[in-house]
């Protein structure tokens, strides 16, 4: 009886839950977990927006601000790869779980070269 | 055309078809699906049959308003095949074995013959 | 009268919405009508707004099982119309993370079809060895299961010395155990009784109703276009179709499980043989021509028509997706089989309804 | 009924669904170790029944919940008998009332599920009935009378005249328990042809009624293994847990058989073990000392 | 406190591309074990508590979506997991896809990601949990989510 | 008076068929009302007068005995007319071999002096059965033929209502006549009766069951008028009594009486439709329903076992006796077995009928007395349940067109009362603390030590118990359609509630109807009464107790319970579950299906015709309980 044997083994061994959420294994530096914005080189190009499969960056040269909508970001790093100012770099950080986020960032452009003043990524709630 | 153009042989009438179609199935080719596209007003049906590995293609040209004939009472597996493109391109095929009349993936609201 | 049921959309024992009108005569199904469309999102047309980069993001979430394997076709048919040859190493890349897509395809599909016939311990333990594969997955491409290795002219990312390693620990670890799960599924009393002799196709008819993958070789038919010529790399690495010849559930069941140690294999003299070297070249300009490109999925073979017009955007992608070819099989295999076989005739062919209807 | 009739009826009613609490929690813990997983709380099912009380009542028929009423208090009366060692034939008729109100009530939603889940289960009764009562004539035989005082009584075990019966009664729990391969009519979890078969319209306070019944049902369904030891109570119990057990491991290492072949062990193997066992008591003569 | 220990999930798959799906699933196996929490998957919405909406809106499934929302009974949770059912995700101007789960009944809680990860999934069951203790308390019941005839959501 | 009661139960019912005939259509139904109330008071009557016999002696006798002749003269004859007349040879060939059995008997069997009519306790529960659910039954048919005759476009009423109280008047002299050439008489024109009904329709179909009917009947009648020229000639037993009294003083004589016994036993199986007679009774479904209701399930088939029964004295202990047991428990278990298999409801309830007829038979056969206290009890109780059963089986087939029971599913939400009534009946069939249930337990404790027949009792309940559930849970299922209005007349639903309320007034009241006629009549019989108490709501054998009234509180508790709670838990009622593809705006049940189409989702019973189907056991059957029979005859000859 070959299960005999799978769950006579199972039972006499711990068993090998991760328990989640008290016990948090360190997620894989190689883990694409969310987008990363830094702001300070964009030159609002927008070629993060043309690139982005499924629309999840908005980049509003009149308002000078960069938006991604979390929720619907794919984790493609194609931002990642064709901005020209590697200004978006990918994290091993999960996104969290929640209401729908939209991390709104006002770009600081280069008529203002020093300490870029980034408002804190907050949370929006559904649209 | 350019040189990476697929292999296909043209047929001309509904008529030829079914009777190519036939004769593939008893020399041993498996029906292996169809490909639509829109040209000159109406469609390019290319059928797709494999043997051994090996692809033969058949490019049928469905005139603006022709019913093409099913080839699903050849190849039953033909059948989604066609009803898809009786969805998306609002062909209609003649003779289906099971026809879902357009509704096979799109109910009365969604948008009609999107690919057409 | 006779019994009608409706079975699905949303039905536990089909964790995908495809629906089955059955009609049922004293426990014997005698009727079956599929009703399709609940996953249809229309990507075929999506190449008109996204152009053949992105398209590859897109292919890639046809199905989440084997995205990767889409992902690659797709790059492949589109490297195609550029006429271009990808680095080596590339080719081999791809050709390790599709065949772990197939480890971890097949794995998840062992347990499903163990859950369809109760058998809940199995189904555990399938899913439990699974997550090993996954996590090498996830680390040599950064996700867990859609993957986003491929792109048009190579792969996005390398393959570093540590990860190489820890799949070769891995594959030691999931050969020993599906071992073990083998003889569960070959062996065990009950199953057999569930599999042997159920919805039995014929050679010559699971041929002609163009069945395809594991369905199409659990009767007898050794077709796999892994051996084809359009991929040298599986002939370099000793590729093998594997063929059961009895046609009912139980040989599907072992064509996989067999397909798994050929997996194991393949990825093992892959990695022995993986060249160094780049792992993409830059490609230029708009992709013109025709071109067909298949490769074989877990689920079977799908076949990938791409056109291009000189512009960014593709003029027509289509897919044929190895689900889409085994449905009408269901039409021929569920006739005649009890009510209590149905998921399990249904999850033989191991469907794939996101990528039947995209 | 003296007071302490009443006190030991009090106590059943109370304590049983207590100790079927723990024992279905125990269980599920055990399923989930053999698993290889961690698993429920151990009161893991006590909150299930909290939980579903508090649930709104949505019903497809307005009457449905009067069955499963019907089955708690029959299982519950079928216990006490048990307890206070009534005529064990009449025990086993009070329970297929408790079972067919099941069917009934699965049946009364008149969902399709629960409807051939329900003729399945009907079909179970078919394999189980003649067993249960086999066990019963057994033990007239022994004992001169199908009332149980001669049972709990007597000093020696059934179990060693009875072997045969024992094991057709181990296979009946099975399917009593609607374990595996046994789960065809409705199974613990949603992941089966029928979703979850006879309850699929149950929810709320008429499931978690459903529930509790089978609290009481899992003490009574011992009880029926305790006698054959009932000589030594402390054995028996045992032999009901070591047989609580071995389904439990059954459970975990078969798959879900069809009703057919179920039918076909239970009048070819279980039916034909027992009746050579009663030929045996019959021939015989022994009598329970 | 008992519902949050017994949370009951029915899991729907709607036009999803299934990588969310073997994750939803994958939450359930040994090295997950969302059973840890009391999770079933119950498979019938009549005893469900929570729905685990995976995939997008489309138009034909709108009214399973629907039908099973109302037949789950209060109080309840809709939990949205992964980038489709939060927004529609990449497939969300796509012609058959109506958007996110939000556009045809209300959601309490979303999974973000493509796919999300099973510890990402088990978060939203946590969060899942709050909110159905808190609907609990203040009596809140999920509206009826009337079927159109038309079958389309008015803000679709 | 004893006497007048006797007469008045045997004129009464002769001058209400008269009546039928006199008066017009519409004056039946209070006819028929009349009737019921004569036929309560004048059973009752009868039991008050207590028991007793009633001599005929000279000079009435002589008129009675010629009238008696000119009557087995003309049933003779109109047999013969009959088959001749529809060319049915094989029942012509039965006929004059009967007509040369009276021959044989008029010149070679000595006449006796006196005729007698022994009124014992079981003829008091027969008594009672005939003549209040007989009349019931006709009551209920005042409401019901009228819709009948319409879909057949018959005319034919008078001959129905003439037939249906002659029939009683038969029946009533069956159960009471001692003299067994008297009882063949009545026994005969019960049969006769019976042929009429089934041909009601007048049918192909109609003609031939009910020449199956009747010829199967004749080879049963040859046996017995067999077996009574036996007894008169070689052992001068003339009366039924006399067999009891005769075997009675010890084994040799029992063992010398086996074979006319058998005989006699024979007559009452093919009357109780027993195997491999059955195929009668299941073309007697043919007739109206409360032809079935009156003759094939309550009445007149019960004419079979009450013979048998009335024989227990004759072969009580002996190896017939064990045959009995063994044919009687073989017949209870093939056809639970048949029934399993069938989906009309009148089949089902038909071979459910013959099966219980056969569990009565099995236990007479085994003949201790708690056993033939079962027999008797299970004739009573059966007899109400099963009119019950096959009268609401009518009434569902006029309210949905159907006697298919999977048609029958929701019919719940259509006739919400008879639906419960029909519950009622079935659960009595069954469950406790119903009498046939209790019947039941006390035939199986009985059986006990016969480890065949309890095998048999075993399997045969087991089945049982899976048909009935099947149609209780079918017409319980809720499906939410009302198109189907119930027609509700006085004359069907008094009837129905009668019958419902008696099942349970009797299943209350067993213990007092077990001492007041079951314990005395087992005395008679067997001289030892069976060693059953009744205490604290219990009936207590020796070897167990059956604790009814226990199971009656707990019923009620638990309707209180789902009373109390339905108002704690508000119940909101919603869809059915379909996988999401409800459409509420059409029916519940509908979804939609792959053509974007909506469909009705229907759910039918498992049959296993694969496995017990008509085609698959008649034939095993038939065998089996051919050579069972032989084997008592054999056993009769001694041999
Ligand atoms: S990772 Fe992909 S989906 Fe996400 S923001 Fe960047 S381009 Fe868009
Ligand atoms: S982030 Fe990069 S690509 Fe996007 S707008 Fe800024 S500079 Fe351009
Ligand atoms: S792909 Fe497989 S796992 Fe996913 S839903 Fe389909 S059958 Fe289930
Ligand atoms: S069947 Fe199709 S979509 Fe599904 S996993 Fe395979 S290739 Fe992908
Ligand atoms: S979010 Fe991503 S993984 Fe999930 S269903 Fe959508 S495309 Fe698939
Ligand atoms: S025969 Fe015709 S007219 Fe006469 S009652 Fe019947 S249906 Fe009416
Ligand atoms: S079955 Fe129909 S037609 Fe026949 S008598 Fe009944 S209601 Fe009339
Ligand atoms: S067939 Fe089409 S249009 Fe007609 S009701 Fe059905 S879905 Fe609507």
């Amino acid at each position: 009886m070959g299960m005999l044997n799978l769950v006579l083994t199972n039972i006499s061994r711990k068993p090998p839950t991760r328990l989640y959420p008290f016990e948090i294994r360190e997620p894989f530096k190689e883990f694409k977990g969310r987008i990363v914005f830094n702001p300070e080189n964009c030159i609002l190009c927008g070629l993060c927006q043309k690139k982005c499969p499924p629309d999840a960056i908005t980049v509003t040269k009149a308002d000078k601000t960069w938006e991604l909508n979390v929720f619907r970001c794919i984790m493609c790093t194609e931002c990642v790869n064709g901005c020209p100012k590697d200004c978006i770099s990918i994290s091993n950080e999960r996104a969290k779980t929640g209401a729908k986020e939209f991390i709104k960032v006002a770009v600081p452009i280069v008529d203002k070269p020093k300490a870029p003043k980034a408002e804190t990524p907050k949370a929006a709630s559904s649209k | 055309m350019l040189d990476n153009t697929i292999e296909t042989t043209e047929i001309k009438s509904s008529g030829e078809l079914l009777k190519t179609v036939e004769g593939l199935k008893s020399d041993g080719y498996r029906y292996s699906t169809m490909i639509c596209l829109k040209a000159n007003e109406g469609h390019d049906l290319i059928y797709i049959f494999e043997k051994d590995n090996k692809l033969k293609n058949l490019r049928y040209f469905v005139k603006p308003g022709e019913k093409p004939k099913s080839v699903s009472g050849i190849y039953l597996c033909a059948l989604l095949i066609e009803n898809e493109y009786q969805d998306l391109f609002g062909l209609t095929f003649e003779g289906l074995a099971i026809d879902y009349k357009g509704h096979l993936y799109l109910t009365p609201n969604s948008p009609k013959a999107p690919l057409a | 009268m006779t019994t009608v049921i409706p079975f699905g959309p949303q039905h536990p024992v089909l964790p995908e919405p495809v629906s089955l009108k059955l009609e049922i005569d004293n426990d014997v199904v005698v009727g079956v009508l599929p009703s399709l469309g609940y996953v249809h999102r229309g990507l075929e047309k999506f190449i008109d707004t996204k152009d053949y980069n992105q398209t590859t993001y897109i292919c890639e979430r046809i199905c989440g099982i084997c995205s990767a394997l889409h992902g690659i076709t797709y790059t492949r048919a589109v490297e195609k119309l550029f006429d271009v040859e990808i680095p080596e190493r590339a080719q081999y890349i791809r050709v390790i993370v599709g065949e772990l897509n197939r480890v971890h395809s097949h794995l998840l599909w062992l347990g499903l079809f163990a859950d369809g016939f109760g058998f809940e311990s199995l189904f555990y333990e399938c899913w439990k060895y699974r997550e090993a594969v996954l996590d090498v997955l996830e680390r040599i491409t950064g996700n867990r299961v859609i993957h986003s290795i491929s792109r048009v002219g190579g792969v996005s990312r390398d393959l570093t010395k540590e990860q190489i390693d820890m799949t070769l620990k891995m594959l030691d670890a999931v050969e020993s155990q599906v071992k073990d799960i083998e003889k569960v599924f070959v062996n065990n009393y009950t199953v057999k009784q569930r599999l042997v002799g159920l919805a039995t196709m014929s050679k010559q008819l699971a041929y002609e109703a163009g069945t395809a993958g594991p369905t199409l070789r659990g009767s007898g038919n050794a077709v796999d276009v892994r051996e084809t010529a359009d991929w040298d790399i599986y002939k370099d690495l000793g590729f093998k179709p594997v063929v059961e010849k009895d046609g009912d559930c139980y040989a599907r069941t072992k064509v996989r499980i067999t397909e798994l140690y050929e997996s194991i294999k393949l990825i093992r003299n892959a990695i022995s043989k993986l060249p160094n070297g780049e792992v993409a070249i830059p490609i230029k300009g708009f992709p013109t021509g025709e071109a067909i490109m298949r490769t074989e999925q877990p689920r079977g073979e799908v076949v990938y028509y791409v056109k291009g017009n000189g512009t960014k955007n593709l003029e027509r992608l289509k897919i044929r997706t190895p689900t889409f070819a085994n449905i009408p099989s269901l039409l021929l295999m569920l006739p005649g089989v009890k009510l209590a076989d149905v998921p399990i005739v249904v999850l033989t062919i191991d469907p794939c309804i996101s990528c039947t209807e995209r | 009924m003296n007071t302490n009739d009443i006190l030991l009826a009090v106590l059943v009613l109370i304590g049983a669904p207590i100790i079927g609490c723990i024992a279905s929690g125990i269980d599920r813990k055990i399923t989930a170790r053999l698993q290889g997983r961690v698993g429920p709380p151990l009161l893991q099912p006590y909150y299930d029944v909290k939980k579903l009380l508090s649930k709104d009542n949505m019903v497809v028929n307005p009457s449905q919940n009067f069955y499963v009423v019907v089955y708690l208090v029959f299982i519950v009366l079928s216990l006490l008998m048990l307890v206070f060692k009534q005529d064990f034939l009449m025990i086993i008729f009070v329970y297929t009332v408790a079972s067919l109100a099941l069917i009934v009530g699965g049946m009364s939603t008149g969902s399709p599920y629960a409807r051939v889940g329900s003729s399945r289960e009907i079909m179970a009764i078919l394999s189980y009935e003649p067993v249960l009562i086999l066990y019963a004539l057994a033990i007239y035989l022994l004992t001169g009378t199908f009332k149980l005082t001669a049972v709990l009584d007597a000093s020696s075990p059934m179990l060693m005249y009875t072997p045969l019966i024992f094991i057709a009664m181990i296979v009946v729990l099975n399917i009593k328990l609607k374990k595996s391969p046994f789960d065809y009519s409705t199974s613990h979890h949603g992941h089966q042809e029928l979703v979850k078969g006879m309850t699929t319209e149950y929810g709320g306070p008429g499931f978690a009624t459903i529930e509790i019944a089978h609290f009481y049902e899992y003490v009574f369904l011992t009880g029926l293994i305790f006698l054959f030891w009932a000589s030594n109570p402390i054995i028996g119990v045992l032999l009901g847990i070591i047989a609580y057990l071995l389904i439990i491991v059954i459970d975990n290492i078969t798959a879900r058989v069809y009703w057919q072949w179920m039918l076909k062990l239970s009048w070819s193997v279980l039916l034909i073990i027992s009746i050579v066992n009663i030929a045996f008591l019959y021939v015989s003569g022994v009598q329970l000392a | 406190m008992s519902l949050a220990k017994s949370p009951w999930i029915i899991h729907v798959n709607v036009n999803s591309c299934n990588g969310c799906d073997i994750e939803v699933v994958a939450c359930l196996t040994p090295l997950y074990d969302a059973e840890r929490f009391g999770v079933l998957n119950i498979g019938t919405p009549k005893q469900a508590d929570i729905m685990v909406v995976t995939g997008s809106v489309n138009y034909k499934n709108v009214n399973v979506l629907k039908n099973l929302y109302n037949q789950i009974p209060d109080p309840k949770v809709v939990l949205a997991v992964g980038a489709c059912a939060s927004t529609g995700g990449i497939f969300h101007n796509c012609y058959n896809v109506i958007g996110g789960v939000d556009q045809v009944i209300p959601v309490d809680a979303y999974v973000p990601g493509c796919c999300p990860r099973p510890e990402a999934i088990l978060d939203g069951v946590v969060a899942a949990l709050s909110i159905l203790e808190e609907k609990k308390k203040g009596n809140i019941k999920g509206k009826e989510v009337k079927l159109k005839g038309s079958e389309v959501p008015s803000n679709a | 008076m004893m006497e007048n009661t006797v007469m008045l139960l045997i004129i009464v019912p002769i001058l209400f068929s008269l009546l039928f005939v006199a008066l017009p259509k519409s004056l039946y139904k209070y006819l028929a009302w009349a009737f019921f109330i004569i036929g309560v008071a004048l059973s009752v009557n009868l039991v008050l007068d207590g028991t007793g016999v009633v001599q005929i002696g000279e000079p009435n006798f002589a008129m009675f005995e010629n009238i008696v002749l000119v009557l087995e003269v003309l049933v003779i004859l109109f047999i013969l007319a009959v088959s001749a007349k529809y060319k049915n040879w094989p029942t012509l060939g039965l006929g004059i071999i009967s007509a040369a059995l009276f021959a044989y008997t008029f010149t070679n069997v000595p006449g006796a002096e006196g005729a007698s009519f022994n009124i014992d306790q079981f003829s008091q529960i027969m008594i009672l059965i005939v003549n209040i659910v007989g009349t019931a039954i006709i009551l209920f048919a005042t409401g019901y033929m009228d819709e009948y005759e319409e879909h057949r476009h018959l005319h034919r009423q008078k001959t129905f209502y003439f037939t249906m109280s002659f029939f009683l008047a038969a029946m009533n002299g069956l159960v009471m006549a001692d003299t067994l050439g008297w009882l063949f008489l009545f026994w005969e024109l019960t049969t006769l009766c019976s042929f009429v009904l089934i041909s009601y329709n007048m049918d192909e179909e109609g003609i031939n069951n009910g020449f199956r009917a009747l010829a199967l009947n004749l080879v049963g009648g040859i046996a017995l008028s067999i077996g009574i020229i036996l007894l008169a000639t070689k052992y001068e037993i003339s009366t039924l009594s006399g067999i009891g009294t005769y075997a009675g003083t010890d084994a040799a004589a029992m063992a010398a009486v086996a074979l006319p016994v058998a005989l006699l036993c024979i007559g009452g199986f093919a009357k109780s439709a027993q195997m491999p007679f059955q195929s009668w009774l299941l073309g007697a479904m043919v007739a109206p329903t409360p032809v079935s209701a009156l003759l094939h399930s309550s009445t007149m088939v019960n004419a079979g076992v009450f013979l048998v029964v009335k024989l227990v004295p004759a072969f009580a202990g002996s190896s017939l006796g064990t045959a009995i047991a063994v044919y009687g428990s073989f017949t209870f278990v093939m056809c639970s077995a048949l029934a399993l298999s069938q989906r009309n409801a009148k089949r089902v309830l038909a071979y459910s009928t013959i099966a219980n007829l056969g569990l009565i038979i099995a236990s007479a056969g085994i003949g201790t007395p708690l056993a033939v206290a079962a027999a008797i009890m299970l004739i009573l109780f059966h007899a109400i349940s099963k009119a019950l059963l096959f009268l609401c089986t009518g009434e569902i087939e006029h309210t949905i067109g159907s006697r298919d029971i999977e048609d029958m599913s929701g019919l719940i939400n259509k006739a919400p009362l008879l639906t419960t009534l029909a519950a009622l009946g079935m659960v009595s069939m069954l469950l406790p603390p119903f009498g046939v249930l209790l019947t039941k337990w006390v035939s199986m404790e009985a059986a006990s030590s016969n480890p065949v027949v309890i095998v048999f009792l075993i399997l045969g309940s087991a089945l049982t118990t899976v048909y009935y559930a099947k149609w209780l849970g079918t017409i319980l299922s809720s499906s939410m359609d009302k198109n189907a209005v119930p027609h509700k007349k006085p004359e069907t639903y008094f009837p129905l509630s009668f019958l419902g309320l008696a099942i349970v007034a009797t299943s209350i009241f067993v213990f007092s109807i077990y001492s007041y006629f079951i314990k005395p009549q087992v005395e008679i019989l067997l001289k030892t009464a069976p060693v059953i108490s009744g205490q604290a709501g219990q009936f207590t054998s020796e070897i167990g107790a059956f604790a009814y009234a226990a199971i009656f509180v707990v019923l009620a508790l638990a309707v209180l319970i789902y009373l109390a709670t339905k108002n704690m838990f508000t119940p909101r009622t919603t869809s059915y579950y379909m996988c999401g593809e409800n459409n509420l705006e059409k029916d519940r049940l509908m979804f939609r299906n792959g053509l974007c189409s909506y469909e009705k989702s229907s759910v039918s019973n498992i049959y296993l015709q694969n496995t017990f189907g008509e085609s698959k056991l008649t034939t095993l059957g038939y065998a089996i309980s051919i050579i069972l029979i032989v084997i008592a005859l054999a056993g009769g000859v001694g041999l």
